[in-house]
C-alpha cells in the first residue's frame, strides 16, 4: 500500500528540541507530552530527550526562564528569582493567599480525594463549606461526580490548575502524608 | 466557678478576641473556621503541655468550657460542633472516673476511652501540617510567572466552563426572572385619563411628538391601544393634527400655531 | 539630597540578560527599551549591550525562538521555520471555551430540556441564536424534535458530548440547589 501522506524528512534531535521549544511557548497551558509527540511525530522516548535536553539548556545558561513539567505538561516560565524585576513591571503584588481554613481544606481534598463534605468536616472538625466555594471559585478543586452512598454526596478532588499553582509535576508529587505527623509535645 | 475579672479586647484584623484576666494570663480567642473544636484542644493540649497520648481530660475538659462559656459571653454564636465537642470530653472524662473492670484471662486490655480523640487530633494535626506546605509551595510559584497572551491565544471574552459555571448561570437566570416579574407586577396601570393628560403635557412641551417613537417606548400592549385612543381623542378634540412629512416617513402630532 | 533607596547591587551582564529576557517573555506589548532602563536601573548601552547578546544567544543556539526588536519594542516569538509545527498544535487546541452568553444559554438549555428558542427568550430575556448555533456546533446540544405546538417550534437538549466535556456519568448529576445551599450562609 502506498504511503498517504509524504514522509517527513527525519530531524535532528537539535531540530526536534527547538520545534519543541516552539510549541511549549506557544500553547497557552502547559503541553502534555502526548501532544508533543502528536505534533513533531515522533516517540516518547526521543521527545522524553529532547525536553530533557531543552530544559537542561536553559538552566545551563542561566536563563530568565525555566522549561519545567508542571500539572502534567511542560511550560516555560520565569524564574523567581526575578520576581523583583517582573512584579516591577507588572506592577503587581503577590495575590491574595488563601486563608488557612481554605488552605487547610484543600489539604484534606488533596490527600483524600475524591472526598465529600461530611469526609472534609470528619478531619478538619467544623463546616467548611465557605471554603469550599472559594476553592470552586478559584479553580483549584472540581466535582467529581456523586459518591454512591446515602443523599449521594457531591466529591471532590484538586484541579489541574491546583497543581500549576503550587508547582506540582503531578499528584505523585505531594509530600507523603504520614510524613507529617507531628506529635504534639 | 468562681467569676474573675476580664477585660476584653477584639483584634478584629486577625479575627481574635484576647481576653486578659485579673491574674493578667492572657487568653486569646480564635474566631472565624479556622478555630473548630479540633484546633482549640491541640491549643489547650499545647498550652498546657500535655502528652497528646496522655491527656490529662479532667483539666483540658475544663478549659475547654471555659473557653466555650466565653465565647457566649462574647456573643459569638457558638458553633455546633463545638458543643458536640464539649458532650464528647463530658463523656470521656466520665468513663475514665467508672472501675476499670480488670482485664479478664486472655482478654484483651479494654481501650483507652480518650483513644479515638487522639486519633482524631493526631489526623487533624497532620492535614494542619499538610496546609502548612501548601502555603510555602504557594509562595515560591507566586514568584514565578508565565507568559504574556499573544496573538495565537484565544480571546479572553471566552471562559472555559465548569458544571458549576452552568450552574450559577441558571441561578443567576432565575434570579434576575424573579426580579423582572415583580417589576411588572409593580407598575401600576394607566387609565385613558391619565394617558391623555400625558399625552397632552408632552405635547405642550414639545410642540412636535414622533409617534412610532412615542408607541415604541410603551411597555405594553394594553397602554400601546391607550396611547392610540388617547392620540385619536386629542385630535379630535384640540388644535393638533397628525402630519406625514414624506410617503412612509414617520407620523407626528403636531401642535398648531396660531398662525398655522 | 540624601539617596532614598538603598543601592542595588550590581548585577553582572549575564544576570541583566536574564532579567531582561524574563521581562520581554511577560511583557503583553514589545517592551521598550526605556522601559527597562527604568525597570533595571542600568543605562541605555548597558541594556542595549544585554539586548544585543541575548538576541545573540538565541540565534546561535538554534532555538526555536527569537527575540527581535520590533514595533519600538523587544519581543519573545517562535521562529517561523517552525510555523507548520506552530499551526498543527493551534489546530488540535479543544475549544470548550464559551461566551457567556452560550454558557447561559446552555445552562438553560441543561435545566430546562426539551426547551424551545421562545422558551430559553423567554427565561434569558435575550435572543439567543448565535449561542445555539455556537452550541450546536460545537456539539454541545442537539435537536429533540419539535414541539407539537403553534409553529412547531424546534426542541433542543444536550447532548452525550456535553456529558463528556462536563464530566457528567448522566443528566442525574447535573448539580442541584441542594448542593449548594451549605454554601449560603
Amino acid at each position: 500500500m502506498a504511503k498517504e501522506k509524504p514522509q517527513k524528512q527525519r530531524r535532528s534531535l537539535g531540530e526536534l528540541v527547538a520545534a519543541i521549544e516552539a510549541l511549549i511557548f506557544v500553547s497557552e497551558e502547559p503541553i502534555t507530552v502526548r501532544m508533543l509527540i502528536k505534533i513533531i511525530n515522533e516517540d516518547r522516548d526521543t521527545v522524553r530527550a529532547a525536553l530533557d535536553q531543552l530544559s537542561n539548556e536553559y538552566d545551563e545558561r542561566e536563563s530568565g526562564l525555566q522549561v519545567r513539567e508542571i500539572g502534567g505538561g511542560w511550560q516555560i516560565s520565569t524564574r523567581p528569582e526575578f520576581h523583583e524585576d517582573v512584579r516591577a513591571f507588572l506592577k503587581t503584588r503577590p495575590s491574595a493567599k488563601l486563608s488557612l481554613a481554605a488552605l487547610e481544606t484543600l489539604a484534606v481534598i488533596a490527600y483524600k480525594q475524591p472526598v465529600t463534605v461530611p469526609e472534609i468536616l470528619e478531619i478538619r472538625g467544623v463546616q467548611s463549606a465557605s471554603s469550599i466555594k472559594t476553592l470552586l471559585d478559584k479553580r483549584l478543586i472540581v466535582s467529581k461526580g456523586r459518591k454512591e452512598t446515602v443523599g449521594r454526596p457531591m466529591q471532590y478532588g484538586t484541579s489541574k490548575d491546583f497543581m500549576i499553582q503550587f508547582g506540582l509535576k503531578d499528584l505523585s508529587e505531594l509530600p507523603n502524608i504520614e510524613d507529617f505527623e507531628d506529635f504534639v509535645q | 466557678m468562681e467569676e474573675k475579672e476580664e477585660q476584653i479586647v477584639f483584634d478584629f484584623e486577625n479575627a481574635k478576641a484576647k481576653i486578659f484576666r485579673e491574674s493578667r494570663d492572657e487568653i486569646q480567642l480564635t474566631l472565624g473556621e479556622f478555630a473548630g473544636p479540633l484546633d482549640l484542644l491541640l491549643y489547650l493540649i499545647r498550652k498546657e503541655q500535655a502528652n497528646i497520648f496522655d491527656i490529662p481530660i479532667a483539666k483540658i475538659t475544663r478549659e475547654y468550657l471555659n473557653y466555650i462559656k466565653l465565647m457566649e459571653k462574647l456573643d459569638i454564636a457558638v458553633a455546633g460542633e463545638f458543643l458536640v465537642m464539649s458532650a464528647t470530653l463530658i463523656e470521656i472524662k466520665s468513663r475514665l472516673l467508672l472501675p476499670q473492670e480488670p482485664a479478664a484471662e486472655g482478654e484483651e486490655e479494654p481501650e483507652d476511652p480518650r483513644q479515638e480523640l487522639v486519633d482524631r487530633l493526631l489526623e487533624h494535626q497532620k492535614f494542619k501540617n499538610a496546609a502548612e506546605m501548601l502555603w510555602s509551595r504557594a509562595t515560591v510559584e507566586q514568584a514565578v510567572f508565565t507568559r504574556a497572551p499573544i496573538e495565537t491565544d484565544e480571546n479572553n471574552m471566552e471562559v472555559s466552563a465548569t458544571i458549576f459555571d452552568l450552574f450559577e448561570k441558571f441561578q443567576q437566570i432565575m434570579e434576575r426572572r424573579k426580579e423582572e416579574i415583580q417589576m411588572d407586577i409593580q407598575r401600576e396601570e394607566m387609565t385613558l385619563a391619565e394617558m391623555i393628560t400625558t399625552l397632552r403635557s408632552r405635547l405642550k412641551k414639545a410642540k412636535k411628538l414622533n409617534l412610532l417613537e412615542l408607541f415604541r417606548n410603551l411597555e405594553t400592549k394594553q397602554e400601546l391601544v391607550l396611547a392610540f385612543i388617547a392620540t385619536l381623542e386629542i385630535v379630535r378634540t384640540e388644535s393638533v393634527r397628525l402630519v406625514q412629512e414624506s410617503t412612509f416617513g414617520d407620523i407626528l402630532i403636531v401642535v398648531e400655531t396660531e398662525t398655522g
